[in-house]
């Protein structure tokens, strides 16, 4: 396995003051590795977005360091970030929020171009957007002179991961990138995210709730509850032997068409979630090995 | 039963402030002069300046004018039964000279000082011989003594109980929309008055005045009406009256003094002076700016209809063209006097080819002044005068003036008894810098010393002989441009009222102003009309 | 509560600032306002006397941060001073005097046309992209855009000039006493109807599509949509679902429009010659009554930063999401 | 831009759009559409509308229409000139309040809270008669000097919400610089917004030119509607019966700001789809009246 | 077998618009049997909501319902119904669960009041009875009636979903209908609704139509599927056949494109 080009080292990120306190994120660890997906699932405020935040450079971690290609990133070196942002690109979850309606797609192409490839000439540069709009199977003749409005949720977002790939990233982030998107185009998106990977050697955060696609993509998987990483390891040991009881439950509820509901009292499942949410407050202990490349948080007693 | 009531306005207010301090000249009601504080002597300008004895029954000026004394009448009371005595009249000139805010005429700056003779004789010793100084101090209310040793700060003292001596001095009714002013009950001169009370409604601008006498309400009242043949008299024209007499002088001037050297070339030669009064076409401004109501004056020497009983005829034929609008002339001489198109601008220039640009200024807000302005820009652009106009505030206007710094504008000068206080005021060097009235800035020793002259003689030869020659200097000179005396204005309803001043009967000025004391007399002279 | 009170902080210090330009705004200004005073009066003075009276009217030659103190300390014990045209009524008698006047017309215009606005917005959304909501447009349309100057000048041609149904000036007939009876308050509302109906003109437009707007944005909400499947009333829906809720924002706009009713209401004010704050202002600019000036501006702040406060707290009365449980 | 192109089908749009440009046409051409000039005297005092005096002559005996088309062409510069600059100013501070956030918020946001409540109106007239004979310049850079709060609590609230949107976002990781995020990333989508601010700010910008006008405050020897109206009163128009003196620069004013609100509402219905109701409810009336369905 | 809940025949709705109209439903029927749990899927924009709008009659202007469509409930044709009856029909017959569980609660009510105003129009009800009944209905969706006193915003979304449930309840109706009642809750919460939901329908015997785009959930819970494309409703058929072997090629389509959790994972296609 290569090296990690991308760590977050025991990272936290916390909201508000006083009582209104949350942590958004707390102690959080990953590396991302080139040629290598890694998927982020949890429920909806487990801190997911919070951690793709602190990625890009959008927050500050309150703790604990990002490191990219093994060196610390601090806050005020202006050439190491600019060659951060250069190396590290996003793809949003709403394909309508994440292009400017007032400017056309060719526009979109060319801002990244033209900030981290100085040299190109604006010929250059018209080449290279059409390159990138072909690489993510669409049309260049159609679609350079049109506006976002103009375009298809699944469009959309192959044009934000267009954009994403024009500066050469090494690292992209995509939160919930297919969400909003129909199922029948869901999975072109998730195609095309994996060969990005398989072709440019791109190490790729999937952040997602869904955890079937994230299975779909990933080779790695890390479950997220409360602001906490609470298990985490190669996606296959992780999904077939879940250990920590929020993963249990939450693979549970995933639907399943092979399983019909049972006809168990509802309720219980609720309970459980509440003593999770509680024991997520308590001091934690330390991490648990439970397999090869599988660790788990265990709830404290 | 409350009698007669005379529904009258002579103040425009939103609102009225129980304030009948006599010495407060902006905030007082404007019925406490005359009415409530009744004058020694009203002098009746419209019968050469003759005396009329009110508080005091005679004035006897000393033959080297050095001073005068005053005789009151017997059995005088204040409002509330107090006897009125020379020491009331003492007591008020010792109050004004502790409290100089209160002299709002500047008289104690005359006197060197007020002696009572006897119970009923105050004698003034002057500073400086004056043979006009009866006019000036009559202007000064008297207040009781035992009223006002006690008051602390007279200046701010809102008198609200007045105690007087007028006719009018119980107030029984006081709103801010109203109020009412009725018969003093000790009133000396009771005889001769008709009128039990007078009701002053609040209006606050010329169209509700006009809107109170189109309906009848007012009996009385000063206010400029626009149109009025139409918009008042019509409504009723057996008994709604007017009757509008020339008052204070409006005249263009031009500072001696203007920063601006090219200006000031022209403006201190007589013939560019003469060629702006011949261009300007009074006529127009008065039919148009003034809606036809004020009066011409075409007098070189400035003093026109209003002072004709001192008029000397030679002004006229002397210099009487130079009071004429004659467009071609005045452009004659412009051209002979040099003053030609020097650079090719369209304006004249100097003749020394310097080029000329007049600033025209008049207040801003004052319309009849603008509309006048205008007006009379418009013939000296056609004559080739680079002239245009600027209206800063009142205020910014008023200091320019003072100070001299200014180049053109439109001034006024309020009328008088007697032409020597227009020229006073206009002329005295020792004013420059104190009073907008001298902001021609013009001097002339001889006009100065005649002026004295003037005022030192008791002789009327002597003195029509000053005034004949200071009128001819002032004519040669031209030192300002008069263009029209503004009317006072004067409406009156005849159905609850009669007994009023009117063009055939010109007994007094019946003007309700609180400027015009002869309004004291209208009061008495009304008769209520049998219902 | 932390709520409010971190408006009132702001309200507080938005006064302050207020009382700070209003110090320095006529001393910053060229001229000297005693000698202005007179000049507009008229009146001819020696510099003595000139002198005399502005010592009488606490023109001091202290420096200016003891100027500043003592006229902070002035404001915030109620003394505005005294009026220079009405001497000696002190400023804040004047201004209490106009003061009621004007709130009383400003006061029922806008509760009038903020009433009749909404109702108007409510019902016009309701009814929407029919005839209804056609008119309500059109009318919002004419009265958001037609200037109360035009209005007013329109309404005393039309009513007072030439109709002679209404009269064209006062608050009251000015021969009768004030008092508590039928004679003068029917006086009052017949010599307020035509400021009244200029207010309510200029302001009910916008009210109305304000409202309507907020409305339309509401109704496609799900539980507006809920109530409707509930089979409650169309009523019901309308007032209890939709109406309540786009109310909120509405009512913050209220809070705006007081400052433009105070401007509107000045030139009413002016125009029909109503005694007003708004025209006591105008007599104290031309007069160059400066302590009347200063205490206007501060009156009108303070009702403005009242008015925003009332305005405040309703909108913790009227949404449940504020009020900490 | 589509919503131009919305803009332009929109009938309150057009309607307003065509008042407006037949106005400012007017203005433009005004020499050319009147033989006298504005600032002499052409005929008796307060002639009636006659076929030499379309609108009649003022109490000078100036003709009213020349002088109403004269000025427009003031009202018009004074309210777009400072409707120009308080959208200006507001657009400046509000985005940068909105997306730089921090001090600089607070900073504007307080100074904007604070000149919100300001009674504006009251505030111009204290300015405008302490500085004295105000010039059509003077006004327009009073008002937009003192107006702009507004603008900037709208725009603010705008960028605070764009701020948020995954472009911005996007923008901000691409590592564009802050002035071109807010310039070419937020603006733009500020049309509306800023459409309305701009319109709006005009109709304030007359009205209150002409108001000042009226109470006497501006300059007499400009020729503005303010200004005739400030004449008209003066010379007691409606007392003596000269109605056309007075009412004219009433309507005039009244139609631009109609032209101008229909502008603010086509607006407003176009950034809005909701608020659209089109040519659709008509045409869904007809069909539910001949029959064709029900709801 | 017993007359069908619901009957929707020949259903066709019309968006209305300025140049064209969208026609948003296509010649729809189909029945739901009393007590049956029929899902109605597809992709977002094909008509679901339509359809369920229409049921209870809240379109507003421009949707317009095609005359010779037919909504048969309880033997009656829906469409027909004057104002006061459409009043009674609603909610009494057919309740409904909207799509967020965030807004479907007036913000300025307090959760007794909205139990309170559909008790009201409905019956001849008391407050304190409303307020008893309002209890009892919230202790069968496992909440406590001390929640009477609380607004929508003091309640957690899950709550506040089952509140609306329980709202629903109110009148014992025939029907519910559910359009993606759980997009905006996690998994968790979501598989406790709907479980608690078919546990209800089986004990209180209401049918209920559940509107959702995810295919896998609904094979999980409903009797019988409908499946949705552009307007027309293109299959229907009971839930193991629409999974085990969809008809459709569309349904087809649908099942390839769906990631598995377990067992063997689908084919990346190339993508296209
Ligand atoms: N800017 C912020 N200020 C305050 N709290 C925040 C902020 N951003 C996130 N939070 C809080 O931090 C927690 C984690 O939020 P985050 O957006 O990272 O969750 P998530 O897992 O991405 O959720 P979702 O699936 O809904 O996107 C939440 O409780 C959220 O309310
Ligand atoms: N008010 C409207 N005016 C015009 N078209 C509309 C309107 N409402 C919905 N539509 C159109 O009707 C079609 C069906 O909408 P509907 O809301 O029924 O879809 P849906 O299947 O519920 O989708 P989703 O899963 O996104 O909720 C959509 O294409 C939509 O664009
Ligand atoms: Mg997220
Ligand atoms: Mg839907």
């Amino acid at each position: 396995m290569s090296q990690p080009i991308l760590q977050l080292d025991t990272v936290s990120k916390i909201f508000g003051e006083g009582a209104s306190q949350v942590y958004a994120a707390r102690n959080v660890s990953l590396s991302l590795t080139p040629g290598r997906t890694l998927a982020l699932v949890g429920e909806s405020g487990s801190g997911k977005t919070t951690v793709a935040r602190l990625i890009m450079r959008e927050y500050h971690p309150d703790s604990g360091q990002l490191l990219f290609r093994n060196e610390a990133l601090g806050k005020g070196d202006a050439k190491a970030i600019k060659a951060y942002r250069s190396a590290v690109q996003m793809v949003f979850q709403d394909p309508f929020a994440s292009l400017n309606p007032t400017h056309t797609i060719r526009y979109h192409l060319d801002r990244p171009l033209k900030l981290h490839q100085k040299q190109l000439s604006g010929a250059e540069r018209l080449a290279s957007a059409r390159e990138l709009l072909e690489r993510v199977k669409l049309d260049p003749d159609q679609l350079l002179a049109k506006f976002p409005h103009e375009l298809s949720g699944g469009q959309r977002q192959r044009i934000s991961i267009a954009r994403a790939l024009a500066v050469n990233p090494q690292v992209i982030v995509a939160d919930e990138p297919t969400s909003m998107l129909d199922v029948s185009v869901r999975l072109g998106i998730l195609n095309l995210l994996n060969d990005m990977k398989r072709e440019l050697g791109l190490a790729l955060l999937y952040i997602t709730h869904d955890i079937a696609t994230a299975r779909f993509v990933a080779e790695d998987i890390m479950v997220m509850y409360a602001g906490q990483v609470v298990e985490w390891g190669a996606m296959e040991s992780v999904l077939g032997n879940p250990q920590h009881p929020y993963t249990r439950l939450l693979l549970a509820a995933v639907p399943d068409p092979d399983r019909r509901f049972a006809d168990t009292p509802p309720g219980s499942e609720l309970d459980q979630i509440e003593t999770i949410r509680r024991n997520a407050a308590l001091p934690q202990p330390e991490t648990l090995q439970v397999g090869e490349n599988h660790f788990i948080r265990p709830m404290p007693a | 039963q409350e009698g007669n009531v005379l529904t009258l306005a002579s103040e425009q207010t939103t609102t009225f402030v129980r304030n009948f301090n006599p010495f407060g000249q902006t905030s007082a009601r404007y019925t406490t002069l005359d009415f409530m504080y009744e004058p020694l002597v009203v002098f009746n300008r419209l019968q050469g300046n003759t005396p009329h004895f009110r508080l005091a029954e005679s004035y006897e000026l000393a033959d080297d004018l050095m001073s005068i004394t005053f005789t009151l009448r017997d059995g005088l009371k204040w409002s509330d039964g107090e006897p009125l005595t020379a020491d009331d009249v003492i007591f008020t000139y010792d109050y004004i000279q502790k409290f100089p805010a209160l002299d709002f005429i500047s008289v104690s700056a005359q006197l060197a000082s007020v002696e009572k003779v006897d119970d009923r004789t105050v004698k003034f010793n002057l500073l400086e011989p004056n043979s006009l100084i009866a006019n000036t101090i009559v202007g000064m209310p008297i207040v009781p003594e035992h009223v006002w040793a006690e008051i602390e700060d007279p200046v701010t003292f809102a008198n609200e109980n007045p105690v007087g001596s007028g006719p009018m001095t119980e107030i029984t009714r006081f709103t801010p929309q109203v109020y009412e002013q009725c018969r003093n009950p000790n009133y000396w001169d009771a005889a001769n008055l008709s009128v039990d009370c007078l009701r002053m409604p609040q209006l606050a601008d010329n169209p509700q005045v006009l809107a109170a006498l189109a309906d009848g309400t007012l009996d009385w009242a000063t206010s400029f009406i626009p149109d009025i043949d139409n918009t008042f008299v019509a409504r009723d024209p057996e008994h709604h009256k007017y009757w509008f007499t020339p008052s204070s002088l409006v005249s263009i001037q031009v500072s001696q003094i203007t920063p601006d050297e090219n200006n000031r070339k022209a403006f201190t030669d007589v013939n560019f002076r003469r060629a702006i009064s011949m261009i300007v076409d009074r006529q127009t401004i008065v039919d148009i700016a003034g809606y036809g109501y004020p009066l011409v004056n075409d007098d070189p020497a400035s003093l026109g209809e209003l002072y004709s009983a001192f008029a000397n005829p030679e002004v006229a034929t002397e210099y009487g063209q130079y009071g004429q609008f004659d467009l071609e002339a005045g452009m004659a001489l412009l051209d002979e006097a040099g003053y030609v198109d020097a650079d090719g601008d369209g304006f004249r220039d100097n003749p020394d080819g310097t080029p000329i640009k007049i600033d025209f200024m008049v207040p801003n807000g004052w319309t009849d002044w603008i509309d006048a302005v205008q007006i009379a820009m418009e013939t000296m652009v056609e004559a080739g005068i680079n002239v245009s106009m600027s209206t800063p505030e009142a205020a910014v206007w008023t200091s320019s003036l003072i100070s001299g710094e200014y180049s053109m504008t439109l001034n006024a000068l309020a009328s008088a008894a007697d032409p020597y206080f227009p020229y006073i005021r206009s002329f005295n060097p020792d004013d420059f810098g104190k009073s907008r009235f001298t902001a021609p800035h013009w001097e002339n020793a001889e006009v100065m010393e005649l002026l004295g002259q003037y005022t030192q003689t008791k002789d009327p030869a002597e003195q029509k002989a000053a005034m004949d020659r200071l009128q001819m200097i002032i004519g040669e000179n031209m030192p300002i441009i008069p263009l029209y005396n503004s009317p006072s204005f004067y409406e009156y309803n005849t159905s609850r009222f009669t007994g009023w001043a009117d063009a055939e009967d010109p007994k007094f000025s019946p003007v309700v102003s609180n400027a015009n004391p002869a309004r004291l007399l209208q009061l008495l002279d009304l008769e209520p009309v049998a219902q | 509560m932390a709520f409010l009170l971190r408006r009132l902080a702001f309200y507080l210090a938005a006064f302050m600032a207020a009382a700070t330009v209003n110090f320095f705004l006529p001393r910053l200004m060229p001229g000297d306002p005693i000698q202005i005073m007179f000049a507009s009066a008229g009146s001819e003075l020696s510099l003595e006397n000139l002198n005399a009276l502005k010592l009488t009217f606490g023109f001091i030659d202290a420096p200016l941060h003891e100027q500043y103190f003592a006229y902070i300390k002035s404001v915030f014990t109620g003394d505005l001073g005294r009026s220079i045209k009405y001497f000696p009524l002190p400023v804040t008698e004047l201004l209490g005097r106009a003061l009621v006047w004007t709130l009383g017309l400003v006061g029922i215009a806008t509760i009038i046309s903020f009433t009749l606005g909404t109702t108007l917005g409510v019902m016009a959304a309701w009814r929407r992209g029919k005839l209804f909501d056609s008119i309500v447009s059109l009318i919002a349309i004419f009265s958001s855009s037609v200037p109360a100057i035009v209005v007013s000048l329109i309404l005393l041609f039309v009513f007072g000039y030439t109709l002679r149904w209404f009269p064209n000036g006062y608050a009251a007939n000015p021969l009768l006493d004030p008092a508590w009876n039928w004679t003068y308050i029917s006086s009052v509302l017949y010599h307020g109807t035509l400021p009244m109906l200029t207010l309510v003109i200029v302001q009910t437009g916008g009210f109305a599509v304000t409202m309507r707007n907020n409305m339309i944005n509401l109704l496609g909400e799900d539980y507006i949509v809920m109530g409707r499947a509930k089979g409650l009333a169309d009523d019901q829906v309308m007032l209890w679902y939709a109406a309540r809720n786009a109310l909120l924002p509405t009512v913050s706009s209220l809070a705006i429009a007081i400052g433009t009713v105070l401007g509107g209401s000045l030139i009413v004010e002016v125009v029909f010659n109503y005694p007003g704050l708004g025209n006591t202002l105008y007599q104290a600019i031309l007069a160059r009554d400066y302590p009347v000036i200063q205490g206007q501006l501060l009156i009108m702040t303070a009702a403005m930063l009242v008015s925003n406060f009332v305005v405040d707290l309703s909108y913790v009365l009227l949404d449940p999401r504020l009020k900490k449980a | 831009m589509p919503l131009f192109k919305q803009l332009l089908s929109n009938k309150k749009a057009l309607v307003g759009l065509t008042l407006l440009v037949l106005i400012i046409l007017i203005a433009v051409f005004a020499p050319f559409l009147s033989e006298y000039s504005p600032t002499r005297r052409v005929g008796r005092p307060h002639q009636a509308p006659s076929w030499d005096h379309w609108l009649g002559t003022t109490r000078l005996g100036h003709d009213v229409f020349t002088r109403l088309i004269h000025g427009a062409r003031v009202s018009l510069a004074v309210g777009f000139g400072a409707g120009l600059l308080i959208t200006i100013v507001g657009t400046i501070l509000g985005i940068l309040a909105g997306y730089k956030g921090g001090w600089v918020d607070e900073v504007i946001n307080f100074f904007t809270n604070m000149v919100l409540v300001v009674p504006n109106l009251p505030l111009l007239l204290v300015l405008a008669a302490f500085i004295g004979q105000a010039s059509p310049l003077v006004i327009a850079i009073i008002l937009g000097c003192t107006s702009w709060a507004w603008g900037v609590r709208v725009t603010r609230a705008e960028t605070l919400s764009i701020r948020q949107r995954d472009y911005v976002k996007s923008a901000e990781m691409l590592g564009e610089p802050s002035w071109r995020i807010m310039v070419f990333e937020i603006f733009p989508n500020l049309f509306s917004i800023v459409g309305i601010n701009f319109i709006g700010s005009v109709i304030f910008a007359v009205i209150a030119e002409a108001t000042l006008g009226f109470l006497g405050l501006g300059d007499p020897n400009s020729v503005s509607w303010g200004i005739m109206l400030f004449n008209a009163q003066n010379a007691s128009a409606l007392s003596v019966g000269a109605w056309w003196d007075l009412l004219s620069p009433c309507f005039a004013l009244a139609l631009l700001g109609l032209s101008l609100a229909l502008l603010n509402f086509a607006i407003d219905e176009v950034a809005n789809p909701r608020l659209r109701t089109g040519g659709m409810l008509k045409k869904w009336t007809r069909m539910v009246l001949v029959g064709e369905g029900k709801l | 077998m017993s007359a069908p809940v619901l009957s929707i025949r020949n259903l066709n709705i019309d968006y209305v618009g300025a140049e064209k109209n969208f026609h948003a439903v296509k010649d729809v029927s189909f029945d739901i049997a009393p007590g049956e749990f029929f899902g109605l899927a597809g992709e977002s924009g094909c008509g679901k909501s339509t359809i369920a709008f229409a049921v209870s009659r809240l379109h507003r202007p421009p949707a317009l319902i095609r005359t010779g469509s037919e909504i048969i409930v309880g033997g009656r044709d829906v469409l027909d119904l004057d104002t006061a009856e459409l009043r009674s029909f609603r909610w009494r017959e057919v309740a409904m669960v909207f799509q967020s569980a965030m807004n479907s609660l007036n913000p300025v009510l307090t959760i007794e009041d909205q139990f309170y105003d559909v008790l009201r129009a409905h019956t001849k009800i008391s407050r304190e009875e409303a307020r008893a009944r309002a209890a009892e209905l919230l202790k069968l969706v496992d909440i406590s009636p001390d929640r009477l006193k609380s607004y929508p915003h003091q309640c957690s979304g899950g709550m506040r979903q089952r509140i609306v449930i329980a709202i629903c309840l109110a009148l014992n109706p025939k029907l519910l209908i559910m359009d993606e009642p759980t997009t905006a809750l996690d998994v968790v919460v979501q598989r406790e609704i709907l479980q608690r939901i078919d546990v209800l329908r089986k004990r209180l015997g209401f049918s209920v139509l559940f509107i959702t785009h995810d295919l896998g959930l609904m094979v999980q819970v409903s009797d019988r599927i409908g499946i949705m494309l552009q307007g027309e409703l293109v299959e229907v058929n009971d839930a193991a056949t629409i999974y085990k072997s969809p008809q459709h090629p569309y349904t087809k389509r649908l099942w390839a494109s769906m990631p598995r959790l377990h067992g063997e994972q689908i084919k990346p296609e190339a993508s296209s």
